[in-house]
């Protein structure tokens, strides 16, 4: 004993990635909503980590850091695209973003 | 660990494409910075084409000497050089059409251009792709850049909108999308194709889980190609984002996201066939019926041709469940075909609806058989082929894509399928009837004429269209022996 | 039993702060506590034996990423939310659902995953700036280049949409 | 031998009237359309001349009609002692009705187009007389049919008229649909319609007892017989197709064409010899149709209604005549009505024509002195239609009743009180309009001689006809059917003379006494004056209840209701139901969108994972 | 050269060449006029094969289309008795259309000549393919300018008839291709006489139960062609909304693609099938002819009148079809041309009557036939055609269906020939109110038929004249056709021809016994 089971360290990834399932579905900021999924990508770095650990291998790790530069250039892209929503609507309000339906 | 890394030139040939498409990329950025103030911008979109010229000649090149690249990271075969062309005429099309429309938008820049050039080397990445790194690299790379070419016209705000719902929704889908990936990774301690397939072969990972990774997989493949339930975002991005980019969209990106998908679930997850062929045989049949039945009731062509693309996607899907060699051919067969129309009806509707987009209903079409007959009788071309009317490639895809599902004995989803495909009919006529059948409207009335590369780009889609109706053999030819990679 | 303690409490953060991140209202409490929710994941990542990964996890994440947002949060002067009664959808079905996946994936990792070995700090330490370069320039030589033209992408885009705040 | 000459020069008349009468001077219109029809007549006898005595059947191929299957059918015609009757008859009476017609058409407009139509009429007549199958005696069947209706509705600008030609054709039509069914039923039987084939598969065999086949091929021809030759229940065009010229009346609606429902039973006779049951049925018709049309004839105030109704009786004669077995008394009676009716119609039609187009019976009176050719010829047929011994009507009416007699007395007894009443009748109109005062406007004077002069040679016929002894030249084919009886034919004879007395009575004598008897019958009398309102009845509960269901519960209920808007509608409206539905899930919220995706990925986990079975 | 080939091809070449004229000019009516004249002339070159042996497809035309692996497609064409008139009639009835329209049709000729041509193209293939794929695409080929010609010109409401139209027969055709493409999973090819030679050989069978999907598959896009009651509702609308000209090619030619489709594949490919539908499809086929009758009988108006009439004739084709009887097949042939000539001739007229009075509405007709004589004689002769008075065209027909119904089972005959007594009530009733009685003020100054409305109208009097009285023109490579399809009927499927009522066989035994 003594030793925390991988398992553990799957179920933390579940959680964290749900977590950031519910920030999406739940927040209503367009920037709250996006950071969720910054958290949804942490949590499935989690598991890619944590599966590189189990076989003694890095590519996971490879994943990881990939994941990462996406992340960041995501985060650039998005926040453009948010910096456009709020120059053209002025708000952030993720609801008030819903011209286009039916 | 050892090192050993030989890269030969021919792993450079065979990611020539891509390559060239990024090198014509950064040359328009860095033309345009030289370009003086006042002066045109179209040259840049001159500059793009030779780019994707070169690009398409590389990819019959790298065909030549087919095989795997860069320790397997992309695998140049039949089927993904296939769906390079593909991507690459979309790509050539498209920018045709986007020259007069940025025009007459005073957005003329070369980051569109660029953009377009990078977005087209993920979905050749996607194309060839043959471990799942480079499927994760490949999609984000084409799904940014398109996040941005939605919204490019940043100050309209249903361009805005477009691409805020195509970005967050994007990336969640991709988190799933990369999950699965993560658990493959975990089960199977790879994650190239080909391993994945010898693995699960071997059975000694529990299925359940195996299929969890695919399930996962498969919510981000099918959030791409807009299936059902994950379909949503299509019509609103589609009718938000610019004519020629919704044009692109709904091309391009789907037949590379709908490449990898045919080989991620054919190659790697064949053997749990068993398990998904069900949820796909549904997933298609619902996604025929959500996107037909919801189009009958749209009055916004983009937005209707955004449900119809929903439709496409089902049929496509019908292919896959079929899961057979045919089926493979049978969808790259439909994706191009589909890519010609779709990319045609948009560019005919970026023509009609004017400055901002403000003519996009189906009565601002009214009329237009009167007014610019040649226009019209093109956009009836591809209105027919959407339609699925014989001598025409969207008839013959869906044509090739029931008979495979009737040769893998999918009996009922063709019956119904096919019954959708007349259902369909209703939505695509109250456009023919528009054109031909009603008074000119004030739309039609004040249309400027074409410009010519948007000429050019409708009637190379057109006679394209035709091309593969009338003779099919050599594109069918080529997609069924290309196919035969996928087993 | 370092290794567990470490484990539980970097996990309880973790999950707090990841808690907050979904219940703060306004976003600049949300984005301050996913920085300690990655904070929290650098500490388990180094646990798992990745170096390299739990320095990347801090820089690039913690420090570029989240500083940028927060940058934007303060730029727009994003404000509290406000409650909205639009997505009635998500809002009823968003928890029950959201249950119901956490459910079947703990589910099956705890009955279904074979045993998995048991995580030993500093038991294998394969993650370091080495290995990862050296893989990194050799396997994942393709996706490394590649992964620039995203970076150009993000760069062009940015530009593209927000050119004239720059200008 | 060339037969086909025969109905060719009429086919020929038609065409050059039909296409060229417009451009053509009367003379020439009058010399292509008699001329015609005097070619088929000399053709007629150059034919018989030459075939004389005619014992055997003389057949002519031309054609092959139809060939499909085991069925063959040619254009076929021939000539046997019944064909050369009905030939003379109508090619004879025609030729005369069609001079007469010169002078009583001189006035009219569409001129060449009533020629044109009256050589069409006589084509399809010699065509039917002369076919050797059932099929092509269809298509002189439907043919004079549709001559009928051109010519009754000759005056198409005027309502009554073109009323009573569809009234024609559409009842006809009814008719025809029994000879089809016959004609289909035949085919099935014996596999050929060539009437001598069919012959030759009966013979030898005994008849058929109960009700089968032959018996209902039998009944289905005999319905299409009701329907040309106006019986019960499909007499009721007859009466209104008076509205057309009176030669037309002559020719088609007395003499020829509607005579063709007993032609067609005697050239069956084969056939209803070996069905009993049907040719009870057509007794009982005939016999029924024979007094119920003359009662209402005694009621009737337009001449020519009054000899349409005569018409009917009389027909119903000849089917009780061919319904009891004794078909040549049938083409007997068949022969002299032709020459009598006809004489009536042409000679009403001269009194008309007098009167400058007044037909109405109390509007007449005192005639004979203006008109004293017309006078004695339409007392030589009113004598002859009565009975009256020594008339042509007296031998075939009395050979029908002495065959009536054989078969069932009760027939006789009917017969003969018919024979009564209809001798009333016809001389109630006779002596109304040439007795007693004048009471109309017009000027009478006597009709041109182009007119009085068939009158004339068809009072001949009317008056000695008789004496041509049908039955004797027929009895090769048919038996004779009955036995000579003096005293029956007394009987016969004397019904007449008393009805012709009572009608002098009630009508010369003593002219008041006909109000009494009509206020004395009452109710009885306005039921028969209104021809037992059967009109109205069918109007009533056929042709009302079928417009009613066509148009509420067929068009609007089924068509437009249930069909287009409930089936074909509804479908659409399910689809655009579900279609709208999933346009509502399309909320535009991108949280709901991600819940549909969380919910989705659900589903796929599920499916995948779970469902998917094993590990 | 081969004629067919060349008859096929000529309308799609005039159509190319037609697209190339000048819009506002006598030009496109000229290409027009001289490419259907021509490719009547060459069709004529077909009847000397065919009438050789209708039973056997003659001036065929073989040649590998789409060759993929496993999927090999030939454009396999050929024309047997059964196609022959049918060719003839479309390539006669085009010039006819082309030269109307010239006056009726008031706008957008060029557009309007090259939907005919193209249509005329289609609906040849629809007649000639021997191969189903190749038969599937023309059938929609020919759909499509019949689409845009009846919405594009017409009335006011033409643009929602000419969609349901559409749709209607587009979902029908969705079966159809659902059963060629399950005939070919079990077949393994596309090509009719292969797949009739396989069966024949036995070297593949059908289950009685596949036979029955397949022939539903195909019947239904035939029925909603034809159209069969209930599948109708679109006729109506279609044929009184559209141009003249477009409803005359479309009643005239086109409803023949159904029953042509019904006698040649459903009997033959999947006969089981057929055969164990026969009573209902008999069933509707005799309420569709007293029902439209029924309808036809009450019409305001005279297009639609004789849409109805349609859906009435029509259902005699289909009754001889599936009467299995040699009588019933040949007369259902016979009545697909003859009821294209008359219906035809008929449309033609209620067209000329439009041009001259602007409306169809029988309420503003009236006395006719005294301005206008001309007009009202053609329309009687259409019309006696119509109602099948003997020594027209339509009666050869009628009665060779009828008397084959009749062998078959007697009832069918007898509901069947009520819709004869109805054709005549609606017809005359109609003529009537149209053409006799007093003239009104607008009636009154009707023109009558000029020698350029008489010149189409005379070629199709002839013929419903030569039809009806010398059918052995006609009527032998039909035979043969027809005869050798009900052999491979009858080959692969048993069926014994019930009468109700004993035959000449059984009265000889009766007099035997005797």
């Amino acid at each position: 004993m003594g030793h925390v089971p991988l398992s553990w360290y799957l179920i933390l990834s579940v959680i964290l990635f749900a977590l950031g399932v519910a920030g999406f579905v739940y927040r209503k900021s367009v920037i709250t909503v996006f950071l969720s999924i910054e958290l949804m990508l942490n949590a499935v770095n989690l598991s890619f980590v944590a599966f590189s650990y189990q076989m003694h291998r890095i590519d996971g790790h490879i994943y990881s850091f990939f994941v990462m530069v996406v992340a960041a250039a995501e985060a650039a892209v998005g926040l453009a695209i948010i910096l456009t929503i709020f120059k053209n609507r002025g708000t952030l309000q993720i609801d008030e973003v819903d011209s286009m339906k039916l | 660990m050892p090192i050993n890394i030989d890269v030969s030139s021919t792993d450079y040939l065979r990611f020539l494409p891509e390559t060239l498409l990024t090198v014509f990329g950064i040359i328009v950025m860095m033309v345009e910075a030289a370009l003086p103030a006042a002066s045109k911008r179209t040259s840049l979109g001159v500059l793009s084409l030779i780019g994707i010229a070169a690009a398409f000649a590389a990819n019959i090149a790298a065909n030549e000497s087919s095989g795997p690249a860069f320790s397997n990271m992309i695998m140049v075969d039949g089927y993904g050089t296939f769906f390079r062309a593909v991507v690459l005429v979309v790509g050539f099309l498209c920018i045709l059409a986007s020259l007069g429309y940025l025009e007459r938008e005073q957005s003329q820049k070369g980051e569109y251009y660029a953009l377009m050039l990078f977005s087209m080397v993920g979905q050749c990445i996607l194309a060839t792709s043959s471990d799942l790194i480079m499927v994760f690299i490949g999609l984000e790379i084409s799904s940014i850049a398109t996040y941005i070419l939605a919204g490019f016209l940043r100050d309209d705000r249903r361009n805005n909108e477009a691409a805020l719902k195509y970005f967050l929704l994007g990336s969640f889908a991709t988190a799933f999308l990369l999950y699965g990936i993560a658990w493959i990774y975990g089960l199977i301690g790879s994650t190239n194709l080909i391993e994945i397939r010898r693995a699960l072969d071997q059975g000694t990972q529990p299925g359940v889980l195996a299929g969890l990774a695919a399930a996962l997989m498969f919510v981000g493949f099918a959030f791409k190609v807009s299936a059902v339930p994950f379909q949503m975002w299509a019509p609103d991005v589609y009718q938000g984002a610019a004519a020629p980019v919704s044009a692109f969209m709904s091309t391009g990106p789907k037949a590379a996201a709908f490449a990898i998908f045919f080989r991620v679930f054919l190659v790697s997850f064949r053997p749990l066939n068993a398990r998904w062929i069900w949820l796909v045989w549904g997933c298609a049949l619902a996604t025929m019926i959500v996107g037909n039945f919801a189009a009958l009731l749209q009055t916004n062509v983009k937005r209707l041709l955004g449900y119809s693309s929903i439709a496409h996607a089902g049929y496509v899907l019908v292919a896959l469940t079929a899961s057979s060699q045919v089926g493979v051919a049978a969808a790259m067969f439909y994706l191009a075909a589909y890519a010609l129309m779709n990319i045609g009806a948009f560019a005919v509707i970026s023509h009609i609806a004017q400055r901002h987009e403000q003519y996009v209903r189906i009565e601002d079409l009214a009329g237009l058989g009167r007014r610019e007959p040649v226009t019209a009788a093109l956009l009836a071309i591809f209105v027919f082929s959407l339609i699925g009317i014989p001598l025409t490639g969207g008839f013959f895809g869906k044509f090739y894509i029931f008979q495979a599902a009737l040769n893998s004995h999918l009996i009922w989803l063709t019956v119904l399928g096919l019954m959708n495909s007349g259902i369909a009919a209703y939505y695509y006529l109250k456009i023919i009837v528009a054109i031909y059948m009603q008074e000119p409207g004030t739309a039609t009335a004040q249309l400027p004429p074409p410009s010519m590369s948007l000429r050019i780009a409708i009637w190379a889609s057109a006679i394209g269209v035709l091309f593969l109706g009338i003779f099919p053999g050599a594109v069918l030819n080529f997609a069924n022996f290309s196919a035969a990679a996928l087993r | 039993m370092v290794d567990t303690v470490l484990f539980i409490i970097c996990a309880i953060v973790a999950i707090v702060c990841g808690f907050n991140v979904v219940l703060q209202r306004h976003p600049i409490s949300s984005a301050l506590s996913l920085i300690g929710v990655m904070s929290s994941l650098a500490v388990l990542y180094l646990l798992l034996g990745a170096e390299f990964i739990a320095m990347a996890q801090m820089i690039v994440y913690g420090g570029a990423v989240m500083v940028l947002f927060t940058f934007v949060i303060m730029l727009l002067n994003a404000g509290t939310e406000k409650a909205s009664s639009k997505s009635w959808f998500a809002q009823i079905a968003g928890l029950p659902l959201l249950l119901a996946f956490v459910g079947v994936l703990a589910f099956l990792i705890r009955a279904v995953l074979p045993p998995l070995a048991a995580v030993a700090f500093g038991s294998w330490v394969g993650g370091t700036a080495e290995h990862i370069g050296q893989l990194l320039f050799t396997t994942y030589l393709l996706p490394f280049e590649v992964i620039s033209v995203l970076i150009l992408i993000a760069i062009l885009g940015a530009v593209a949409l927000a050119q004239k705040e720059i200008d | 031998m060339n037969l086909w000459l025969i109905p060719f020069f009429p086919l020929i008349g038609f065409f050059l009237n039909g296409l060229l009468g417009r451009r053509l001077s009367k003379p020439l219109v009058n010399l292509i359309a008699v001329g015609s029809v005097a070619a088929s007549f000399v053709c007629v006898l150059v034919v018989l001349s030459k075939l004389w005595p005619i014992d055997n059947t003389y057949t002519e191929h031309y054609f092959t009609w139809i060939q499909s299957g085991f069925l063959q059918i040619g254009f076929d015609q021939m000539l046997d002692r019944l064909t050369a009757v009905m030939l003379l008859i109508v090619t004879g009476v025609g030729l005369i009705i069609h001079i007469y017609s010169i002078g009583y058409m001189a006035h009219e407009g569409g001129y060449y187009r009533f020629f044109s139509y009256l050589n069409l009429f006589m084509f399809f007549m010699l065509l039917l007389v002369l076919a050797a199958n059932l099929l092509v005696v269809f298509v002189g069947w439907e043919g004079v049919g549709l001559c009928s209706y051109l010519l009754v509705g000759f005056y198409f600008r005027e309502d009554w008229a073109t009323n009573a030609g569809n009234k024609a054709f559409i009842v006809n039509r009814v008719g025809d649909f029994g000879f089809s069914l016959g004609i289909f039923l035949a085919v099935a039987t014996f596999h050929t319609l060539d009437f001598g084939k069919m012959a030759a598969a009966l013979q030898g065999m005994p008849a058929e007892v109960g009700f089968g086949a032959l018996t209902l091929i039998a009944l289905l021809l005999f319905v299409g017989a009701t329907g040309k030759s106006a019986q019960i229940p499909l007499y009721v065009w007859l009466p209104d197709a008076m509205a057309g010229p009176t030669p037309v009346s002559a020719l088609i609606h007395a003499a020829t064409m509607v005579t063709a429902g007993v032609y067609m039973i005697a050239r069956m006779s084969f056939l209803y010899n070996h069905a009993p049951a049907a040719s009870e049925v057509v007794a009982v018709i005939g016999v029924a149709t024979a007094v119920f049309a003359a009662t209402i004839g005694l009621t009737q105030n337009d001449i020519k209604k009054v000899y349409a109704y005569s018409t009917i009786s009389q027909l119903g004669y000849m089917f009780l005549g061919v319904g009891v077995g004794a078909y040549s008394t049938g083409i007997f009676h068949l022969m002299t009505h032709a020459f009598f009716k006809a004489l009536l119609f042409l000679g009403a039609g001269s009194v008309i024509h007098g009167l400058g187009g007044e037909q109405d019976l109390r509007h007449m009176g005192g005639l004979r002195k203006a008109m004293p050719i017309t006078f004695v010829t339409l007392l030589c047929g009113s004598l002859s239609i009565s009975g009256f011994p020594g008339f042509a009507g007296f031998f075939s009416k009395d050979s029908i009743l002495l065959a009536a007699y054989g078969h069932a007395p009760w027939m006789f007894w009917v017969g003969a009180i018919t024979a009564g009443m209809t001798a009333f009748y016809v001389f109630r109109a006779f002596f109304l309009a040439f007795f007693g005062t004048y009471r109309g406007h017009h000027h009478p004077h006597e009709s041109p001689a182009v007119m009085t002069l068939p009158l004339v040679v068809l009072a001949l016929l009317a008056t000695f006809g008789g004496f041509i002894n049908i039955p004797e030249f027929l009895s090769r084919s048919y038996p004779l059917g009955y036995q000579e009886n003096v005293g029956r034919m007394a009987i016969s004879a004397g019904f007449g003379i008393l009805g012709i007395l009572l009608a002098y009575v009630m009508y010369v004598a003593k002219p008041a006494l006909a109000d009494t008897v009509k206020n004395a019958f009452g109710a009885v009398y306005t039921l028969i004056f209104n021809k037992y309102y059967i009109d109205e009845i069918y109007q009533a509960a056929i042709v009302k209840p079928l417009e009613g269901i066509s148009r509420f519960v067929l068009w609007h209920g089924v068509d437009e209701g249930v069909i287009d808007f409930g089936m074909v509608n509804g479908m659409a409206h399910l689809v655009r139901g579900w279609g709208s539905l999933f346009r509502r899930m399309q909320s535009g919220s991108i949280r709901n969108y991600a819940t549909w995706v969380l919910a989705g990925s659900l589903l796929v986990i599920f499916v995948l994972g779970l469902v998917g079975g094993g590990r | 050269m081969n004629l067919l080939l060349a008859t096929l091809l000529l309308p799609l070449i005039g159509f190319f060449v037609l697209l190339l004229t000048p819009r506002d000019s006598k030009a496109p009516f000229g290409v027009a006029l001289l490419t259907t004249l021509v490719t009547f002339i060459a069709s004529l070159g077909l009847i000397a094969p065919a009438a050789e042996n209708g039973a056997q497809f003659r001036s065929a035309y073989d040649a590998l289309w789409v060759d993929a692996p496993g999927l090999q497609i030939h454009f396999h064409v050929g024309v047997d008795g059964l196609s022959l008139w049918l060719v003839l009639l479309t390539t006669l009835l085009l010039p006819i259309a082309v030269w109307v329209s010239q006056t009726m049709i008031t706008e957008r000729h060029k557009s309007f000549y090259a939907f005919l041509l193209l249509f005329e193209f289609g609906i040849i293939g629809v007649f000639t393919a021997l191969d189903l794929f190749v038969f599937y695409v023309f059938w929609e080929v020919a759909l499509v300018p019949m689409y845009l010609m009846v919405g594009g010109w017409g009335g006011r409401r033409s643009g929602p008839a000419a969609v349901k139209f559409f749709v209607y027969t587009f979902l029908g055709s969705a079966f159809m291709l659902s059963a060629i493409l399950y005939l070919r999973s079990q077949a393994g090819t596309f090509d009719y006489l292969e797949i009739m030679s396989r069966l024949n050989a036995g070297q593949f069978v059908l289950s009685p139960t596949q036979q029955l999907w397949i022939f539903l598959g195909f019947f239904a896009a035939f029925a909603v062609k034809v159209p069969i009651f209930p599948f109708h509702t679109w006729l109506p609308n279609a044929y009184t909304e559209a141009a003249t000209p477009a409803t005359f090619v479309l009643a005239a030619a086109m409803s023949k693609m159904g029953t042509y489709g019904l006698i040649r594949y459903c009997l033959t490919l999947t006969s089981a099938g057929a055969h164990r539908c026969a009573s209902w499809v008999v069933v509707l086929a005799i309420i569709g002819i007293i029902y439209g009758a029924l309808i036809a009988l009450i019409q305001p108006n005279i297009k639609r009148l004789i849409a109805y009439s349609s859906v009435s004739h029509l259902g005699f084709v289909v009754l001889g079809i599936f009467s299995f009887s040699h009588q019933g097949a040949d007369g259902a042939v016979y009545q697909m041309i003859a009821h294209g000539l008359s219906t035809g001739a008929l449309f033609l007229l209620v067209g000329y009557l439009e041009q001259r009075r602007g409306s169809l509405e029988i309420g503003d007709f009236g006395g006719v036939a005294t301005p206008a004589p001309g007009l009202a004689t053609a329309f009687m002769i259409a019309l006696l055609a119509a109602i099948g008075l003997p020594l027209l065209c339509n009666f050869i027909g009628e009665f060779l269906v009828l008397q084959g119904a009749a062998l078959t089972r007697f009832s069918w005959a007898a509901w069947a020939a009520v819709g004869v007594i109805l054709s005549a009530a609606y017809m005359f009733w109609m003529y009537q109110r149209t053409f006799l009685g007093k003239t009104n003020e607008r009636t009154a100054s009707f023109v009558d038929l000029s020698t350029r409305d008489w010149v189409p109208l005379l070629p199709l009097i002839v013929l419903m004249v030569w039809l009806g009285v010398y059918t052995q023109s006609f009527m032998p490579p039909i035979t043969s056709a027809t005869s050798h399809i009900l052999d491979q009927t009858n080959m692969n499927n048993q069926y014994q021809v019930k009468l109700v009522l004993p035959a000449a066989g059984k009265l000889t035994e009766l007099a035997h016994a005797h």
